[in-house]
């Protein structure tokens, strides 16, 4: 195991690494902003460093400075968290350079999955369902209906320089299918001087689904099943659960053997998160792999019972998942609310001040994630995100019983926070009876 | 009304006051026979339970006082018992070399005289030496850091007495 | 003007005040006859997020007013802004009832004059009737609750204006 | 299931019966006195009622004022809660009297569990080894000879009016228990007029080991294991973990089917936690029961999943109670701290102030009960337990890891705590390597 590592993150994961690392026996170093120079949770690590001012180019972004951080506290290893370098090709390359180890996937992973358009060649060599399309231009409409017929209705017509909606029709019938092509063509020519135009499945009322999963250098790779997403704001998500409420058991399993054949076919080094749509037919479709530690991980802790920080250490210094699927256990439901400086009010306008009044919730199924306290600045320079609850029952329903005290004891004051967007999720009729999908949110507030 | 002048001895002695017993204002007028003084709330500086900062002397201080750290440093503050004093900050992390050589003379020591473009150190970071300039004048007061240590952003290496 | 000169001594003994009281500000003007004092800061009130406290009229404050709370009620105290009324407190958690029997008058009515041996009311307690008595002269001024109301322990049920 | 019940309690505990409560969507009515006026954890009951000044006897202690506050705001039971009325036989007549439900065991039970004497004859009804004794008055040094030879040395004297360790003596052969029993029983009348000794069997370096039981109103019970209490500085519980970390798995069963023996012999009913002393062969005898739920009963509820407040809830509500004692399983190890408001460095004196920094620790695995936070003046008057601290892991050396960094993490100023002399238990040799008993930290600190 390392003796002495960097974590090259702020807030929240800082501190969740620099937990991991105490309870290892790990020397923790840790970079900070001037921004951050007050934090109380620097104060748990071994080492802090200053490295730069708030502006994250020239502090949490800057690759010179984290290395040079790095160089003088003497480790053998940098965690970067999730956001900012975390899936940075560049910085994993000069880790390895400069032999420190990263505590994330090989380079060649990472920039494998980095890649949209290779990681869903990549799913469709481990024969992993992806979202049906067109893999390219479409060249008429004769070619798009016989495409359409192919993968079904409805599907999405797209221009391949588009953005914004312009270019793009949903369609449901042949009929439409003719005029909607032209149409968009036409559209996109004037719109971006290129006519290109590629089909895909139009998945209706998604869920989002993710399967947490873990590799070691040795090829053996195991799945802590999976998390349900689906509830998002704008593509944030802002409620997390685990397991997915409506996968059946045997769904469940060839989900999570699709993730693990991904990651073996990337040969894939630490944790990762496959990510999938599932349809109203219980169909899943290979989205992306997202090459690091996700905000969401504690849900997947709870209820399996694995720490995935300590994981990511373990293998990252080369030991071996010394884990069989068979042993990695779900108990139980967990959820978690993302806890954002963010004015629900007022279209979740980001939400800055000082915290004067801070009281977490407690009690049984309860645990937090946060670097706030009473005192702290939420800086507006930094992610909006200021704690994660998380909580865990033995099922759905008590998770939202417990959620739901739990939030309505939770003091953050005197800024405003997503608590009471959260209060109301939860309170919602369709999130009790579990008929969600990633356009929840926009549909119902 | 000369005789009124302000005491030096008294004010150093007021100052004394003040650190002792932890104030954080404090007028006296004499004409107004004004006295105003103000504490400030009982704020215990964290004293870790376990880790240490060998690299930083870092001091949290619970209060309110994160909006000043957004401030970029400025090489000009000056500390308020230290009027005269300017301070040459480090602007990157890495490891202080006083000398351009191991057997060369230091560039400066105390009682140097800088003008703002005089390379007072170096500083290596990434294998790569970034000579480090004055950017004031005046003369070396004190030297912060030793040869060959680490140092992080923002911190203090030499104290410089304007000329 | 020497004998105007501030007293370093008296410095110290006022900075001994602040810190045995608490004090965060002390203004002191002799010409003036000012005494300006400070304690502790402004704290936010608690507006509870979901639960209403229909008993009561309870408020929370953060600050360490707790050591006031271990004080026993005092049927004198006197808020600052209605310095002329005595508050007549329940000494006990119960049901108020203003009258002997339904069909009686009131023990007291706004106007109605009390001496402290007057009773005003009565809280039935685990099927008893404890008859409250004014403990204090004067005439009701205000009355709180209303016939058959809970009361808890020291809520406020008379306010009377002292002779 | 109750629709409104009042807790007669403050604190932390109080807390944790309003969130099951909430959890449950029970309304909650809170009873407290003037010196709690201010407390935050007031807000989240659905009613509070003030019934009285600081003083206990006139408020918390006080019988009628609690009935009156549970008339008028007319609820249908009241949870007492641990300490003040708790275990008071009076107040559970009175409640049944009122026709208000009490949530814990019946009165007749309550008396019997109550008298220490009653207590030991029923368990040896049950046929639960009791420390061994005479049971009475020994007549002569003849008859404590032959006594003492049945229940095998070391064996304590006592003497029957005494206390303050006067006319007490260890004696390990038959020389010395001569000398000691007629020297006791001269030191016994002149110290107490009264010369009446009797004989115990000694028990050397036990562990205190309780078992957690809960009973049905159809003579259903079951057992949530055990937890170990075996430190603890003048009788006083410091640290207490779930499962007892030397028990094999036979004993552990024998424990526990003991402890159910002899509730159902009281019959029982509601939650009740039965203590034995362990010796260093792993015999067990039975010490006392204590009829009400107990301080360190998140220990429980973290190795076994199980909310215990809410069986007590839905026992006393007539809900039979759902559970096989097969389907009752313990995962990992769980350990609690308890905070107290006390100075380890002054003989651990009560220190009572104004908390005006606290930063709770969180992450993986911590659990927090309690009712303080910035602000919360801790007063003199009443018990110094601020705060428990749980941890849960998967085994009983990363639960000290976890702890040890979630005590450090812990900051609550100025006024001094016990998570310092929890973390020097925590270090300490012995008590790592398991070799603790209730002399310990007389022993070693």
């Amino acid at each position: 195991m390392f003796s002495k590592i960097l974590i090259a993150n702020r807030g929240e994961i800082a501190l969740r690494i620099i937990r991991a690392c105490r309870e290892l026996g790990i020397e923790a170093v840790v970079v900070y902003s001037e921004a951050d120079k007050n934090a109380p949770y620097l104060q748990f690590a071994d080492e802090a460093v200053c490295i730069g001012p708030a502006d994250c180019s020239k502090s949490y972004l800057n690759i010179a400075r984290i290395m040079s951080a790095a160089e003088i506290t003497d480790v053998e290893a940098i965690h970067p968290g999730y956001g900012f370098l975390a899936e940075n090709i560049e910085f994993a390359e000069i880790c390895r350079e400069c032999g420190i180890t990263f505590i994330g996937p090989p380079v060649e992973a990472m920039r494998l999955l980095g890649d949209k358009v290779r990681a869903r060649e990549l799913a469709q060599q481990a024969r992993v369902p992806v979202v049906p399309g067109s893999d390219g231009e479409v060249e008429n409409d004769l070619k798009a209906l016989e495409l359409a017929n192919k993968m079904g209705y409805p599907v999405i017509i797209k221009a391949a320089a588009g953005g914004g909606g312009r270019g793009m029709r949903i369609v449901h019938n042949d009929i439409s299918l003719r005029s909607a092509f032209n149409s968009a063509r036409a559209e996109a020519e004037i719109a971006f001087g290129n006519g290109s135009i590629y089909l895909e499945k139009y998945i209706v009322e998604p869920r989002h689904v993710e399967v947490q999963v873990m590799a070691d250098n040795e090829g053996h790779a195991v799945h802590f099943y999976e998390r349900d997403c689906s509830i998002q704001r704008r593509h944030q998500k802002m409620i997390e659960e685990s397991p997915c409420p409506v996968l059946d058991k045997r769904t469940r399993e060839e989900l999570c053997e699709a993730a693990l054949k991904i990651i073996k076919e990337a040969k894939y080094v630490n944790a990762a998160t496959v990510e999938f749509l599932l349809d109203k037919n219980k169909k899943f479709y290979f989205i992306e792999a997202n090459a690091r530690i996700q905000v969401e991980h504690p849900v997947t802790e709870m209820v399996t019972g694995h720490d995935l920080i300590k994981w990511q250490l373990k293998i990252a210094s080369g030991q071996p998942l010394k884990l069989s699927q068979r042993s990695i256990k779900h108990t139980g439901v967990a959820i978690e609310c993302r806890i954002n400086a963010e004015d629900p009010e007022n279209n979740f306008a980001p939400s800055p001040g000082t915290i004067t009044r801070y009281i977490p919730p407690g009690g049984p199924g309860i645990r937090i994630d946060t670097h706030v306290c009473h005192g702290w600045m939420v800086s507006p320079t930094y992610d909006s995100m200021i704690a994660k609850l998380i909580v865990h029952q033995g099922t759905r329903a008590e998770a939202i019983n417990t959620m739901k005290r739990a939030l309505q004891e939770f003091v953050i004051e005197p800024i405003k926070t997503t608590i009471p967007a959260c209060l109301d999720i939860l309170s919602h009729n369709l999130f009790v009876k579990n008929k969600v999908d990633t356009g929840f949110i926009e549909r119902n507030f | 009304m000369a005789n009124k002048d302000i005491d030096l001895k008294k004010v150093k002695e007021l100052i004394e006051l003040m650190k002792q017993n932890g104030l954080e204002e404090l007028e006296i007028r004499q004409d107004d026979d004004k006295i105003y003084l103000r504490r400030n709330r009982p704020q215990p500086t964290h004293v870790p339970a376990v880790t240490t900062l060998p690299i930083m002397n870092q001091q949290f201080v619970a209060g309110d006082k994160g909006t000043e750290a957004l401030g970029h440093p400025d090489i000009s503050q000056i500390p308020a018992h230290e009027e005269e004093m300017v301070e040459v900050k480090s602007p990157i992390v890495g490891t202080f070399y006083a000398k351009p050589s191991p057997d060369s003379e230091p560039y400066v020591e105390i009682g140097s005289t800088v003008g703002p473009q005089t390379v007072v150190c170096i500083i290596e970071a990434m294998k790569v030496m970034n000579e480090i300039k004055a950017e004031t004048s005046g003369v070396i007061a004190d030297v912060l850091v030793s040869d060959g240590q680490a140092v992080e952003y923002g911190q203090v290496l030499f104290k410089v007495k304007p000329e």
